[in-house]
């Protein structure tokens, strides 16, 4: 017995990318997650997104921890190697996966449990270290596969499907991307494709740490009316503060933007993100100030979204350390040891 | 019935000439520079081709403690502590009491005799030797951290007298320590004559107690076993080290990121071929090893028990989804935070099985400096070739005291086993690439890296899965795949480093040893043999075990494991992972957190033969 | 040659009457809320005063994939699985093939006809029996989610009358169930009757395979191992709960949290006299419960084996410093995250060896769900008695299935044992309070709680400390601690309970169990017997073993260790702990993730023992 | 061989408090940290005010982590209650301690690398479940116990002894505390008695998390020119925004304080702060402003110090929690038990 299926075809269109594949070489297995799952549609943004990126499947390496929302990486991207490590540690294994090779695409998928509670510190060194991957927070408020307990999201006054309020302060991944040095920091909604296909295409886009905290409500466990997590709530209360559109290197720029609201930020790829500040006193570029904004409207029960911080000129890992372009792991063994003569001449030292 | 002991005499009454066989000690106080100037005295005797060894015994804590260094200078080349004092320089207030009572009968100690001594402490059977060192260097030079760092340098010069050192030497080795600051060298200089030369005039140089050149030690270095870790990990090839500080395994990463700098890093760019993260745990480091070895680099974490507390989900997850990692637990004093800077072999049994549900894991024992350097390269090796980690139990005598052995060799010819790999190629010429599949029968299977080739993708997850690298949660599928972990457990024990034996036809006894053991067990089965017992002698490096150590027990009558631990842990594990005779086991537990040393072996194995005999 | 399956008469051809003694397993989907149906059979079937057992197999995810419920009806309350299915309700289309295959021959398979049935996977040897069920709930109720509910129940309905269940105890279960919703008992008994119509219209009811009332169940309850645990902990007055979510365990703590709800806050004011507190991870919810015990409070942590992993730090601690701590592990399949919903007995070594350093932990087995709550009182006096972490290893089986046990007895004679801690007065008298002077020679020092007297004042730590308490680097004090931590390990074994012993005079063989295993091995050992081959059999209860275990090993000749998982891991525990003859012990291991079966343990204990005659 | 001494006399002087103690009682074993180390004047400026605060030494509960700034508790209250637990776990050993037992006082020291890096998670949860206790950080930027290897709170620029720069972005302790919910945030200076003492005593008396990051110069490995956690850089750009004066309860004022810039704040037990405004603009009652502020300002260089957020009123983990009064561990047997005929009643159900 076993229950993997094999991928459904979800899009029975046949366009093809430059890469000559459809949108359905970009699926994976049929998700096991509950109808309606916020999840599910996250899987979806990303499947289009990568398919108009026209990356090549098995360049991108799916990472992911414990918890329904890690079993998206196993939702996408079949051609992709994946790994599903353990409870709140899928930062390390990207850390050292990165570490080994630069040159592949690197795309986490966490819950709010996986990165607020036991992954915190994983989590918040991960950004410090500034390492190029897109992080992504499936950000529900519970912990979906133990079935429904309060996560460190969980707003207060939030109720649980018993009603009982959560009373504890919640941890806001936003806020702590952008106090831990997170380069690139954005919130969307796992029901507004809209928004978040060009965040996801952005955040691969930029060369560091790439946080998109999505709220995508648990219809299973925390769904209901008091939820501040619920699909009704988040659309209700749904803030944009500003609005990115994407658009890949060496494409011709068709949209036509009003030159003053718009700021384009052309990325290491040389990609370009066209910024549209939709809330006018909202500043993406200055830390201090978007942090004490989004902290005060959050206060007010708005739910902000939008890419929130962006520093695109922030070194990466990699710059820090200044690794060689040429992965490590593809180094000949010859540029890596010193040979026997080297060896011998080191020890007069120990002499 | 006290006698006037600091006599110019009594020097030389005591006992018979102890030329290149005796132990000198020195008891200071933590972070007053004592280490550069009693390395100085060590490196001199081992240049005049003499062999010795060096122990330091440090507390845990930065500065203001009392802290010991002693050195073996022993003409047969015994590395292990001898357990006696033949001289002790005894330069900490605090400790002087004990350190008196620690000197041999018929030793001597050498005070600062600047202020008036203690007589209560003084002991008839040891000759004490004043030197008025803060008073001499207060005098002679002008600052107040100067006057501390010259007060060693000056107990070092009159040791030369008094030892039969060779000065020049000293002087060479001034002149290299401080090439870059060669002003240095005269003001040492200075203070090393004010030594040697109070000491020629005051006492009766040299004492019996006394080196003679010998020319033994020139394909000799000393190193401590982290240098030679971290040097090993860089010939291994390794690119990725990630790590969180812990003593006594930290100087392991700084070597191999010293190393690496020197030959790793291109002088003009900067840029580098590797990449060293210190992590911010040890839960964080161990996934990093494992990252970067899931994506195809060799990485590798050094860290002491707690760190392997920590590491050992993730452990069990790397053993489960057959994932190369090389750990090095740099062992200290347990259980929980313990006695950080003290040494001990008590993690046996928690590396051969850590982590929750049915797991077991390859673990390497390096006896000493040089076989860290080996051992870490064959860690890479097996690590890659069996796809599981692989644990370098090293311990904090070996990792951080300076041994003296053979110079290191290395054979150009040497290329990782990177072990079954899927190139590109490969995989474009297979059907399809199943990642769990047993295709050979040693229960290894072939593994593909990210990024490669399409065919090779493959989603790694710790959860159950099938031999085609599935999800399942069928029972047979999941027992398969654990069955062929079995099986791939007994490939490791015929591919893992052998044991190392000496043995003659006839002997009915023997003993086992690993690790740092090693060195004190081959002293105590000298000095046994003088005694007329003879042993048998087997020093297990790795586990699983191969064949050779069942067989080798069987042979035996009885087997004396020594170990360095409370509980017998390698006794454990024969027991468990054998078919020997547990009660042919014999558990000789030595555990304060002292290294080991002979006498403790030759009491212990004598006195249970002469029971046996008796009975 | 098909035969037409769907005959009124085929129900009674097949075989004799099998009367409450057969399988009933249940093929759903989950998150369809069959649990709550499924619930109401099994209960329906207790409550008519006949042993059942009753089994879960689900999958790790919260809904939409299958998921089995088996109810065991055992007129001699065997509470294994049988490893036969008699009647098979198969309502998962996914799984429909692999359920057609498990029916036992001469069995039964009740589908939903609704659609046409596919005839390629029809059994000459099972009966099948169709009801339209998706088509009646369509014509007789509204809403999409009461259809899907009420298919489940008319199912039910259809079961009561094949197997000849009594309806009034339905209703009288639904009255109970729903005595908020009243509304609701009305229209589940119309989805009950319209099974139980048509089956009575369509078959030939009741079926050979049919229940009829006992009376053996009045003492009895249904309770899974979790809450009787959660229970436990209530009466053994525990007041700090920390834990982390992880599944087989979660529920224990909800069990615990529920019960305090409803005997310790005030209703009117709202106020607690427990405080349990969700931690952000394992590490964190361990070092609560040392917290809180080193502050005098009983606390405890439920989790599983990865938590048991990530404790491992913080469990050396509590075992050096001599800090009680209660944790549950509820086993699942390992390694790693391995298969969360399945059940294993995998974490023996782990919970009895955790952390770096000499460490050995005091282990419980509970048997089921009964022992669940009699030991984990049990586990808290033994925490506090020896001042170290007591580790409850029970297992999903027990911990998340409801097995029929007699109802639970307390004594209100009871009272805790604090163990040695010394209150005010105590304090006051004494001259000077050290932390680990051992007076009694048992082993186990007084302790104080901080707060309580200024005498009492002590610094806890984890590094080296003498027998006074302060801080140590001396190889002598620092030994003597860890001896004296040897020696209260041996008073444990002396105070831990008890291995349950079953065993006539003159019979040769034996059979040791613990935990889980327990009630397949009982099975087995009747029809073993049965079928001419007597064994003992010793049920171990805990770790370190009392001295009877070893004397039992040593009164036979061979010993089957039954075990549910791969590296028979209390073989080990038995070879490493007492001085039997390893060769004696013979694992039986089962470890799938399903619970075991007697007919595992008759078959291998058979082909053994037949092996041996014929040899 | 045992090398812990007797407490040395370094207080001379016999005036008593009103429990007839000396300073000298609220000493501890004699420390061995390297002379002129941060941390002993810490430990000086505890014991002047515990012994002020009169505070019976056995009600109070020392608690710590690893690390030579974990060492601490070691050095003063002899006759209190310590616990020296493992590296970076402090936070849940005080978490279950003050679960059992709700009226002790609780102490907890560590050190950057303790709550920074391996103790992140457990540092930020504790702050969330707003856990009455005064929680001190002794800030060096490195870790001294393992030879000055760099901690998480190193800024960026700041120099190692050999003179490599830190690269990475430092996790601010205070902006990490606002951010996760403490209630009390306080920076001060080891080198600043003046400013320590009465926050000390205000984080004693504050009901919920106090946190005080003390910069607490390392000289063995980082108070070399260069380094930004020197005594030296500390002094140079210490900026004062707030000074707090503390007043025991039932003690007259006798300071007089210009109306306009006091603020006083009276706490749980009746004892007061009053809190001067140095930094006109700067308000320590608003989250987000506050956070800003800082953020801005130490971008700057400046290691902006003193009372820096309070927040009264937030309930701590027990008024959450909804526990009784009297200390669980106080707790009766007969009221924690329901006894053998509840027992028999509950399992009705079960059947
Ligand atoms: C070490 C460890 N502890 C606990 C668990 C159990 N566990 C699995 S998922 C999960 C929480 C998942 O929550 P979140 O990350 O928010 O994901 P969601 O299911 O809500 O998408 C927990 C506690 C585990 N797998 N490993
Ligand atoms: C699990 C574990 N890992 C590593 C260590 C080693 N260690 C001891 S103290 C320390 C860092 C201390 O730094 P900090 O908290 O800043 O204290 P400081 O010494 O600077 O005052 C480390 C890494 C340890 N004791 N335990
Ligand atoms: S339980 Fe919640 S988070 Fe998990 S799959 Fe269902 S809806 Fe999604
Ligand atoms: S090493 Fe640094 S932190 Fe540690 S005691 Fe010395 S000065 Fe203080
Ligand atoms: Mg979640
Ligand atoms: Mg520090």
């Amino acid at each position: 017995m076993s229950y993997i299926s094999k991928p459904v075809a979800r899009h029975p269109g046949q366009k093809k990318n430059s890469l000559g594949l459809t949108a359905r070489d970009y699926e994976g297995g049929m998700s096991t997650l509950c109808a309606g799952c916020g999840h599910d549609s996250i899987t979806a943004a990303l499947i289009q997104a990568f398919f108009e990126l026209e990356v090549p499947p098995h360049r991108v390496a799916k990472l992911s921890g414990i918890g329904c929302s890690s079993k998206t990486p196993a939702y996408f991207l079949s051609a992709s190697h994946g790994l599903n490590s353990v409870h709140g540690r899928m930062p390390s294994i990207a850390t050292g996966a990165n570490a080994a090779c630069s040159d592949l695409t690197y795309v986490g998928i966490s819950g709010d449990g996986d990165s607020l509670s036991i992954g915190l510190g994983q989590f918040a060194h991960a950004m410090r270290r500034n390492l190029n991957m897109l992080y992504i927070i499936e950000n529900n408020g519970v912990y979906g596969l133990t079935k429904g307990q309060f996560s460190a999201s969980a707003d207060i006054g939030s109720k649980s499907k018993r009603g009982v309020p959560n009373r504890f302060e919640p941890i806001d991944p936003v806020l702590t991307a952008i106090a831990m040095g997170g380069s690139f920091v954005a919130r969307s909604f796992s029901g507004d494709k809209q928004q978040l296909v060009p965040l996801i295409k952005a955040g691969m886009a930029h060369k560091g740490f790439a946080l998109l905290d999505i709220i995508s409500p648990c219809v299973t466990f925390n769904d209901h009316d008091g939820s501040t997590k619920s699909y009704k709530y988040t659309r209700d209360n749904f803030t944009e503060v500003t609005h990115a559109d994407f658009v890949p290197p060496a494409q011709e720029i068709t949209i036509k933007y009003d030159q003053g609201s718009v700021q384009p930020v052309t990325l290491h790829d040389g990609s370009r993100i066209y910024l549209r500040k939709i809330a006018e006193d909202y500043d993406p570029s200055d830390r201090s100030s978007a942090s004490a904004y989004i902290q005060s409207h959050q206060e007010k029960g708005e739910v902000v979204t939008g890419l929130l911080y962006m520093n695109s000129d922030a070194p990466d890992m990699h710059a820090t350390n200044q690794t060689v372009a040429t992965p490590l792991r593809d180094q000949d063994y010859s540029v890596l040891c010193p040979g026997a003569d080297a060896l011998k001449a080191l020890q007069h030292g120990y002499r | 019935m006290k006698q006037p002991a600091i006599s110019k005499q009594a020097a030389n009454n005591q006992m018979g000439l102890q030329l290149n066989d005796f132990v000198i000690k020195l008891a200071n106080v933590n972070g007053t520079g004592s280490a550069s100037a009693n390395g100085l005295l060590s490196k001199t005797i081992f240049r005049m081709g003499v062999p010795i060894s060096a122990k330091n015994f440090f507390p845990s804590n930065i500065q203001g403690l009392p802290t010991w260094y002693e050195v073996r200078v022993s003409k047969d080349g015994y590395q292990a502590r001898s357990g006696r004092v033949d001289v002790m320089v005894a330069m900490n207030a605090e400790t002087y009491a004990d350190d008196v009572a620690e000197v041999s009968a018929g030793g001597y100690l050498l005070y600062d005799s600047s202020w008036p001594m203690n007589k209560e402490l003084l002991r008839d059977d040891v000759t004490f030797l004043g030197i008025p060192l803060a008073k001499h260097c207060a005098a002679e030079f002008d600052s107040a951290r100067v006057r501390i760092l010259m007060k060693n340098v000056m107990y070092v010069g009159a040791l030369v007298a008094l030892l039969d050192l060779d000065i020049a030497v000293v002087e060479g080795l001034l002149e290299e320590q401080f090439a870059a600051k060669p002003k240095l060298v005269p003001l040492n200089m200075r203070a090393v004559k004010m030594g040697y030369d109070y000491a020629m005039e005051h006492f009766n140089c040299p004492l019996p107690v006394r080196v003679a050149r010998m020319d033994v030690t020139h394909n000799q270095i000393m190193m401590d076993g982290n240098t030679a870790a971290g040097l090993g990990c860089m010939y291994a090839g390794a690119t990725v080290g990630a790590w969180y500080p812990i003593t006594p395994s930290t100087s392991l990463m700084d070597a191999f990121d010293g190393f690496c700098q020197r030959f790793r890093q291109d002088p003009e760019t900067g840029e580098k071929h590797y990449c060293v993260i210190q992590a911010e745990d040890e839960l964080s480091a161990i996934g990093m090893v494992i990252g970067a070895s899931w994506n195809g680099a060799r990485a590798f974490t050094p860290t002491s028990g707690p760190g392997i507390s920590l590491m050992s989900e993730f452990i069990g997850f790397a053993y489960f989804t057959e994932l190369p990692a090389v750990l090095f637990d740099v062992q200290r004093v347990g259980p929980s935070t313990g006695m950080p800077t003290r040494t001990q072999q008590g993690d046996v049994m928690m590396c051969a099985y850590a982590s929750h549900g049915d797991t077991k894991h390859v673990c390497l024992y390096p006896a000493d400096p040089e076989e860290c350097f080996y051992l870490s390269v064959k860690a890479f090796d097996l690590a890659e070739q069996l796809q599981t980690p692989v644990f370098v139990l090293s311990d904090l005598d070996i990792g951080m005291n300076e041994w003296q052995c053979p110079e290191l060799q290395w054979d150009d010819a040497y290329q990782p086993n990177r072990g079954k790999v899927l190139d590109a190629e490969a995989l474009d010429k297979i059907e399809r690439f199943y990642r769990y599949m047993d295709i050979d029968g040693d229960g290894i299977c072939a593994r593909s890296l990210p990024g490669v080739h399409p065919k090779g993708a493959f989603f790694t997850r710790g959860s159950g899965h099938n031999k085609y690298g599935a999800y399942t949660e069928d029972p047979d599928q999941y027992q398969e795949v654990l069955d062929r972990l079995t099986r791939k457990f007994k490939t490791a024990a015929s591919v893992v480093p052998e044991a190392v034996i000496h043995q003659q036809n006839g002997v009915t006894d023997a003993v086992i040893a690993y690790g740092s053991s090693d060195c004190a067990v081959r002293e105590a089965l000298d000095r046994l043999k003088e005694q007329g017992m003879h042993l048998n002698y087997l020093r297990i490096r790795a586990f699983p075990f191969g064949e050779e150590v069942e067989a080798f027990i069987n042979a035996h009558q009885g087997v004396f494991v020594v170990e360095q631990n409370r509980d017998a842990q390698m006794v454990s594990l024969l027991t468990l992972e054998t078919g020997v005779d547990k009660n042919k086991l014999v558990p000789l537990l030595h555990y304060g957190g002292f290294p080991l040393y002979a006498e403790f072996v030759v009491n212990q194995v004598s006195a249970h033969l002469n029971k046996r005999k008796n009975a």
